[in-house]
């Protein structure tokens, strides 16, 4: 009987420690995320002032548009939706050690299709169905646009690097001639493809302006963080990408997985235009190209290519995109002044992400 | 083999460099654990110690690539840090290191030429005269316009130990410099290691093997888990027997155990004349390339409990031969059939569910992927397969507890089974591998190099596994160039030659002249 | 229509060639001494940014080109100290600094454009060139190639400097293990660290003194955004070149013949889209990749830090 | 009749390059000034999704906003549509809705025709040159009615025409190159059209001689840069978009919002061409006859749009 007690107590023990120590855990990740983001802030504060502006209204207004207010927070959360998918398609590559530099191409490209299909489409199908169908189409085109790269580097060894971000400058360049010469809109003077009505477009999420595209993100990214840490598929990509001999060694047919993982990454960053496009814009111009792929970059780099984590980074990232935009307007400050904003919390966050690396090693010795 | 009577110039009395109570620590492990040691000129000091003993750890700090937690380090009675390999090399200690340490893709003159001041324009010509003068007096050969890369591992370790005395070096440390020679280098080796202290240099050499321990040392220190427990003085070293000698450092190392592995031969067991053939080899061939011989008219068979060796220095179209039937290299032509069906067309996991595994020599290059952990290392041949995968998805416990299980059995000595394998010493790496390999279902394995760079223990008990396997009617190919290995273990042993079988061996009475016969080209 | 296609307007395409290519080739230059010792250095479009502005900078304040050319290397090398700190020092990832770099630079030089020069736009008087006697009288190539800015001629020369440092010099040596195999060249004595930091600091004067070509001679003035992804074709250059600094030259001459193939085919008037003529370079650039790209392996250790001891 | 409180402009860029962005802010601002009412200035927007801050200006309860860019112009009336504020926007027409969007599609093709009679009468190698960054319709319309102004004063004059490259608005190394080799051609005028490119024409126009030897002139586009000039500012074509605002504004008032087309023209010379002390006074005097005869209509000048069509003509006037 006390015998009994004695474990179950013990064990409740164990329990609570280890409640403890989880909560200690992720207190500190926290404190280690958001203590860089401060040092970034006063930094880029110190900036603020040598140009003569209150850092403390500037950063209220950020908070305020970015995250607090009801509809900018909306903003926030849509602009999400496109962001996640390329994470989650970077998170793939960069894994599997395939340095995917192509993102902004393949989301282009992704894009230019759905947004000269689903209108088309849209004149003899049901809407939901051109919808789906211009989705699907922008993935398989931005998958073949990484075919390129993809049997480069599967069959003859050429650098991937190289290859991709050559390929996007020629893909916002091609992008560019498709949406002049092909997708034209014949109604309008302005070189744009056709405009898919706002009825037509994704659905918003409740009453608000949120597009359910950010669902879809959000189902995607958490789907490649599992495939990647819990399956088979995932852990061969893996292996593949940490050690490419330890990969044919075991039996992989590594230059078929290379071309997987191409078409996946690319496939996801190609979903990430359509969802732009289906959801938000409606159209593309010609000469459009956000290039959210270079900040995307070292986000999902900062999250370890964690999925959840790169879920906040790009909260984080969207947010100063939102607030910062709005902050520099209500204070007269350039906007490029986000830019600026938005590098030196990369570099403080890298700093910080590196000291904790440190830390921990020392700390298990 | 001793050649003690030999000895000239008497050990000097003043060390060189001094250990006082030095310690080094590593997350999960102390490698040293307050150690003191003392290193004369004219000296050649062996260190002894298992796998993860922490010997190359005691280098690292004596080369400068790290700095003792705790002790100190004296250089001429001085108290000294030493910060940096230059600093290093600036006080005249010289190592060549475990693993290979030159640049691949610079000439052999470059890499020994690194290391002089940035501004200035390498000078290949004093280096050839001094090179020459060195391998007059040394008695060593090595051709300066060879790119790294296409040397022999053997060839690499000659090029560092020229590097070290190139730079006047007055202590060389030889880090396992012998795991990669042939019996003859080894014995050129001991040699130039003798000629080197007649000089007044001081050596520490450390090595696996007890007998090159005793023909070439002067004095023994014995490390365990980090801590030294034992040292042999040259008096003690002249006045023992050589069998003592051994008994005595088997002592120190494993506590009461004398099974010396170079005796152990193997129990007289007798295929039967019926057994089934495992494997039949017939006709392979592959085309040779710049660094390898190519494979000609590969023909053998292997049956059911026997332990065919494959005898040859290394480099003759050994490992090209393992890849091949593993299925690894494409562009071989011939018959590979594996109990009665035909496995060419196979690709490498359609080989090993087949039956047929590979065990390769390459423990960190290809056998495991360093940052993984332990537990998936087990399985890195087995991914997606049930019952430890769920259509696909992992099942994480089952995977750990698959992981213990494997650690219990083989002995692996990892902190956890989340340890990344490439923290581990190159020992319990091997029986990570070992332990994937002989999973469920292996009807041949082929063992390459098994138990280069391993200690006693682990070498004695990787060496039962494999007899083992045989007992058990499996099919074995043992390639080695250790030929105390074979001829301790085998039923029949091929010696291969430039890509070819050049003859085949029944272990016996004569066995071992046969095949060094063979090796050398003496019959055909 | 063929009568526009005299000698001057031909050798006006050249020159415009050249103009295109110097800053193409001394990033490609000091992205190539980056790579060759290891380290992959994404931030050269921010560095180049960083030179353009400080190099205009010093030339409209001081009036004087050189020095202006002084301060560009100088702001190149300044961001560069930022990424040897980070990168080369302690091991920082390598792209997420990189990035960081290029965008803050992007957002630094632009905001301190607005608040000096956005009301006055001022720009540099006529660059005087250097002519070389005799071959200036060619033809079409004299005026193009001969009649350059003495800068011009330099980062040719670099080019065989940097030959001459890869293939007969230890520093050569020294970079190159430092790529290749950082472990073997630390223990025969050669601080790693330092090789390293060579390498970027060269990148960055480098791609700083090719923003400043860009913006006090390509240009005339500094406006945001000048450099518009010529940094990272000077990555893809590099990497296209590997070891061999000539192919840096051949890949920066190219591209820049192909933007002026472009000017020249709108002016002969032939009526192809203009956008499906500017694709030209990018093709051009993608070709030789896939030609020549088989044989740009990339240095053994690029983008790993190096940790002394570490396993 | 509605209260107008405030106006709110978009703008791509900083409202400080001599072009587009400013004469839109600083338009927007004479015009909320006259009207007694706030001016909301967002600028430096870029060429990415202005929803954000469209909905944001709504709320805070502009009572118009102005989309000064064509690629808002899929944005802007969406939102419009949503929040229930009054938008403006450029070169969609078609979305006009009463009460709610208004379109104020502005083209200077009648300032570039003039601009082009100048030049090729002040041309002195008989050759001229077009620049521009990009193929915009409202650049289209005026690079097109400057080659017909040229052709239409003398046929023997070549008309060169230099795309600079995909997106290259902020290539000024690119400007001056183009425009470099335009010169070398045999232009001894520069008609350009570029945002921070155009700096970089400017500068190839003050530094390199005209193949006769003598000095190269150019012609500049919406804004005026004669504060920065150096002696080479031939002229420009001036964007006055001021009274297009102040008629919003009363359109507004009146509730006639969104039902009529708004414009510039020379008449009201909302659109002119800049005098500068390069233009001697007898060519001057013949553009303001030919001024006269196009706003009488005596001289006709379609507006085209279309980059091909664009290119077509200039192989035409080559020939
Ligand atoms: N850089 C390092 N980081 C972490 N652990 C290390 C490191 N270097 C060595 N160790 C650990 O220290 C211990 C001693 O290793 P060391 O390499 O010195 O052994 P060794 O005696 O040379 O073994 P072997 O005979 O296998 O070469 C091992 O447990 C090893 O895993
Ligand atoms: N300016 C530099 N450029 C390139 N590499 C450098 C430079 N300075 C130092 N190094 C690198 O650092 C190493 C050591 O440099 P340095 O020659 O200054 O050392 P030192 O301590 O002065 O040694 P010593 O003068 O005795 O050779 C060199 O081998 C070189 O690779
Ligand atoms: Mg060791
Ligand atoms: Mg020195």
């Amino acid at each position: 009987m006390s015998a009994h007690t004695a474990t179950t107590n013990a064990a409740t023990d164990i329990d609570a420690s280890h409640a403890k120590q989880a909560r200690k855990a992720f207190l500190k990740r926290i404190a280690m995320t958001l203590g860089p983001i401060l040092i970034a802030l006063v930094i880029a504060g110190l900036l603020l002032l040598a140009f003569g502006i209150n850092p403390l209204t500037y950063y209220s207004y950020v908070i305020d548009r970015g995250l607090f207010s009801p509809s900018g927070v909306q903003q926030t959360l849509t602009r999400m939706a496109p962001l996640l998918f390329i994470a989650a398609g970077l998170i793939v590559a960069f894994r599997a050690g395939i340095w995917n530099l192509g993102a902004d191409g393949q989301f282009l490209l992704g894009a230019v299709t759905a947004a000269a299909a689903a209108p088309y489409l849209a004149d003899f199908l049901p809407v939901w169905l051109a919808v789906v169908l211009a989705f699907l189409l922008a993935t398989l085109i931005a998958v073949a646009w990484s075919l390129v790269p993809a049997l480069l580097r599967a069959y003859q060894g050429i650098n991937e690097i190289i290859t991709t971000l050559m390929m996007t400058f020629l893909g916002t360049s091609f992008a560019n001639v498709m949406v002049k010469l092909v997708f034209l809109d014949p109604s309008t003077t302005v070189p744009q493809t056709r405009t898919l009505p706002v009825t037509d477009r994704l659905p918003r999420l409740f009453d608000t302006t949120i597009t359910s595209g950010l669902v879809f993100a959000l189902v995607a990214i958490i789907a490649v963080h599992l495939m990647m840490t819990r399956t088979a598929f995932g852990l061969k990509l893996r292996i593949v990408g940490a050690n490419p001999r330890a990969a044919v060694h075991s039996g992989l047919g590594v230059p078929l997985l290379t071309v997987a993982v191409f078409a996946i990454s690319a496939g996801l960053c190609g979903m990430g235009g359509a969802i732009d496009i289906l959801g938000v814009q409606g159209n593309v111009r010609a000469n459009w190209n956000p290039a959210y792929a270079l900040m995307v970059v070292p986000m999902v780099f900062l999250a370890r290519f964690n999925g959840f984590a790169s879920i906040a980074f790009v909260l984080l990232l969207s947010v100063m995109q939102i607030g910062g935009e709005s902050a520099a307007r209500r204070l007269g400050v350039p906007n490029v002044f986000t830019l600026l904003l938005v590098s030196i919390v990369l570099i403080v966050l890298a700093i910080a992400e590196y000291i904790d690396h440190r830390h921990n090693n020392s700390v298990k010795a | 083999m001793r050649v003690l009577s030999e000895r000239s110039v008497s050990p000097g009395d003043k060390p060189i460099i001094t250990l006082e109570g030095v310690t080094k620590r590593f997350p999960g492990v102390v490698a040293n654990d307050a150690v003191n040691l003392e290193i004369r000129p004219s000296e050649v000091h062996v260190l002894l110690g298992e796998n993860g003993a922490g010997k190359s750890t005691l280098i690292g700090m004596l080369s400068g690539l790290q700095q003792p937690d705790e002790g100190r380090i004296l250089i001429d009675g001085e108290v000294r840090a030493i910060t940096s390999p230059r600093n290093a090399l600036a006080l005249g200690i010289g190592t060549v290191f475990q693993h290979t340490m030159l640049v691949p893709t610079l000439t052999v003159a470059e890499n020994l030429l690194l290391g002089a001041p940035w501004w200035q324009r390498p000078r290949k010509e004093s280096l050839r005269t001094e090179v020459e003068a060195l391998s007059k007096s040394l008695g060593m050969q090595v051709d300066l316009d060879a790119v790294a890369s296409d040397l022999s591992l053997g060839e690499q370790q000659f090029v560092e130990i020229m590097r070290a005395l190139l730079r006047n070096s007055r202590m060389v440390i030889l880090d396992e410099s012998t795991s990669m020679l042939t019996p003859s280098g080894i014995e050129e080796l001991g040699a130039l290691m003798r000629r080197l202290v007649e000089r007044g240099l001081a050596i520490v050499f450390i090595t696996h093997k007890l007998r090159e321990a005793a023909a070439f040392g002067d004095r023994i220190s014995v490390l365990k888990l980090g801590r030294k427990v034992g040292e042999i003085t040259p008096e003690r070293f002249q006045a023992l027997h050589e069998d003592d000698l051994v008994t005595e450092i088997v002592d120190m190392m494993f506590g009461k155990r004398s099974d010396d592995p170079e005796n152990g031969k193997r129990a007289g067991t007798t295929i039967a004349e019926d057994a089934k053939t495992v494997l039949a080899v017939d006709g392979v061939n592959l085309p040779a390339t710049q660094t390898s011989p190519g494979l000609h008219n590969i023909s053998f068979d292997v049956r059911e409990g026997e332990l065919l060796g494959i005898a040859g220095i290394d480099g003759n179209g050994q490992k090209q031969l393992a890849e091949v039937l593993a299925g690894q290299i494409s562009g071989a032509s011939g018959k590979i059939v594996l109990d009665g069906r035909n496995v060419e067309s196979l690709s490498v996991g359609g080989r090993r569910d087949a039956g047929l595994r590979y065990l390769t020599d390459d423990r960190l290059g290809e056998g495991t992927v360093g940052t993984f952990p332990v537990s998936m290392n087990f399985l890195l041949k087995e991914v997606g397969k049930p019952p430890l995968w769920n259509k696909g998805f992992e099942k994480t416990s089952d995977i750990e507890k698959h992981a213990e299980r494997l650690i219990a059995e083989y002995d692996v000595r990892t902190p956890r089974g989340h340890t990344p394998v490439g923290r581990l010493s190159g020992g319990n790496i091997q029986k990570v591998v070992l332990a994937r390999e002989l999973a469920e279902g292996a009807r041949l394995v082929i063992f390459n190099k098994p138990t280069y760079g391993l200690d006693l223990a682990n070498t004695l008990a990787i060496r039962q596994r494999i007899l083992d396997i045989a007992a058990e009617g499996k099919g074995v190919l043992l390639i080695s160039t250790d030929l105390e290995e074979l001829l301790g273990l085998c039923d029949r042993i091929a010696v291969m030659a430039e890509g070819k079988l050049v003859g085949m061996v029944n272990n016996g009475e004569n066995a071992r002249t046969e095949i060094g016969r063979l090796m050398i080209g003496l019959e055909e | 229509m063929s009568d526009l296609f005299t000698n001057v307007f031909l050798s006006a395409l050249l020159f415009g060639a050249v103009t295109a290519a110097v800053p193409l080739l001394l990033a490609g230059l000091g992205e190539q001494m980056s790579e060759k010792s290891g380290v992959l250095n994404i931030g050269i479009e921010g560095m180049m940014l960083m030179g353009a502005y400080t190099g205009f900078l010093g030339a409209y304040l001081t009036n004087s080109l050189w020095f202006g050319f002084l301060t560009g290397a100088v702001g190149g090398l300044l961001v560069s100290c930022i990424m040897v700190i980070l990168c080369v020092r302690h091991g920082l990832n390598q792209i997420v600094i990189g990035i960081g770099l290029t965008l803050g630079c992007e957002g630094l030089t632009a905001l301190l454009h607005h608040f000096q020069f956005s009301r006055t736009y001022p720009r540099l008087p006529a660059a005087d060139p250097t002519v070389i006697p005799i071959l200036s009288d060619i033809p079409v190539i004299g005026p193009a190639f001969f009649k350059q800015h003495l800068l011009v001629y330099i980062a040719v020369l670099l080019v065989f400097v940097a030959t001459f440092i890869y293939r007969r010099t230890q520093l050569g040596l020294n970079l190159q293990a430092a790529g290749d195999k950082p472990a073997a060249l630390d223990v025969s004595g050669v601080d790693v660290f330092r090789t390293r930091a060579f390498a970027v600091l060269a990148t960055g004067t480098l791609a700083g003194l090719g923003g400043a070509y860009m913006a006090n001679i390509g240009a005339g003035i500094f406006v945001p955004f000048i450099t518009n992804g010529a940094g990272f074709l000077g990555i893809v250059l590099a990497m296209l070149a590997r070891g061999r600094p000539v192919w840096v030259l051949i890949g920066a001459m190219v591209f820049g013949i192909c933007l002026s193939l472009t000017t020249a085919l709108q002016v002969a008037g032939i009526n192809i889209p203009t956008d499906l003529i500017q694709m030209i370079p990018f093709l051009a650039v993608m070709a030789m990749l896939i030609m020549f790209g088989r044989r740009s392996t990339l240095p053994a250790a690029l983008g790993i830090p190096y940790e002394r001891g570490a396993r | 009749a509605a209260e107008v409180k405030s106006i709110a402009i978009l703008t791509p860029e900083e409202g400080t390059d001599y072009g587009w962005n400013q004469q839109g802010v600083d338009g927007a601002k004479a015009a909320a000034k006259a009207a007694g009412i706030e001016a909301i200035v967002a600028q430096g927007l870029g060429y990415g999704d202005v929803r954000p801050t469209l909905r944001e200006l709504a709320e805070g309860g502009a009572s118009l906003m102005i989309a000064h860019a064509s690629g808002y112009n899929t944005a802007a009336p969406e939102i419009a549509e949503e929040t229930g504020v009054p938008v403006a926007i450029v070169d969609n027409p078609s979305a006009m809705k009463k009460g709610l969007v208004a379109d104020y599609t502005l083209s200077g093709h009648e300032g570039a025709y003039l601009a082009g009679r100048m030049a090729a009468m002040m041309s002195r190698t008989k050759a001229v040159g077009i620049v521009v960054s990009g193929e915009p319709p409202s650049w289209n319309s005026q690079s097109a009615a400057f080659a017909q102004g040229v052709k239409a004063e003398n046929p023997d004059v070549k008309v060169i025409y230099a795309v600079i490259g995909p997106a290259a608005y902020s290539d000024a190394a690119g400007g001056k190159r183009v425009t470099e080799s335009v010169i070398a051609a045999g232009a001894d005028i520069i008609f350009g059209q570029g945002n921070g490119s155009s700096f970089g024409m400017l500068q190839a126009v003050e530094t390199t001689k005209a193949t006769d030897g003598g000095k190269v002139y150019f012609i500049d586009v919406i804004g005026d840069k004669s504060p920065i000039d150096k002696g080479y500012l031939l002229s420009s074509v001036i964007w006055n978009i001021e009274p297009v605002y102040a008629a919003m504004i009363e359109d507004l008032k009146n509730d006639t919002f969104g039902t009529k087309s708004y414009s510039i023209g020379l008449a009201d010379d909302s659109l002119k061409l800049l005098k500068t002390p390069q233009i001697p006074d007898d060519v001057w005097a013949k553009v303001q006859t030919l001024r006269e005869d196009v706003i009488s209509g005596a001289i006709k000048v379609e507006p085209i749009f279309e980059a091909t069509q664009v290119r077509a003509l200039m192989s035409d006037v080559k020939e």
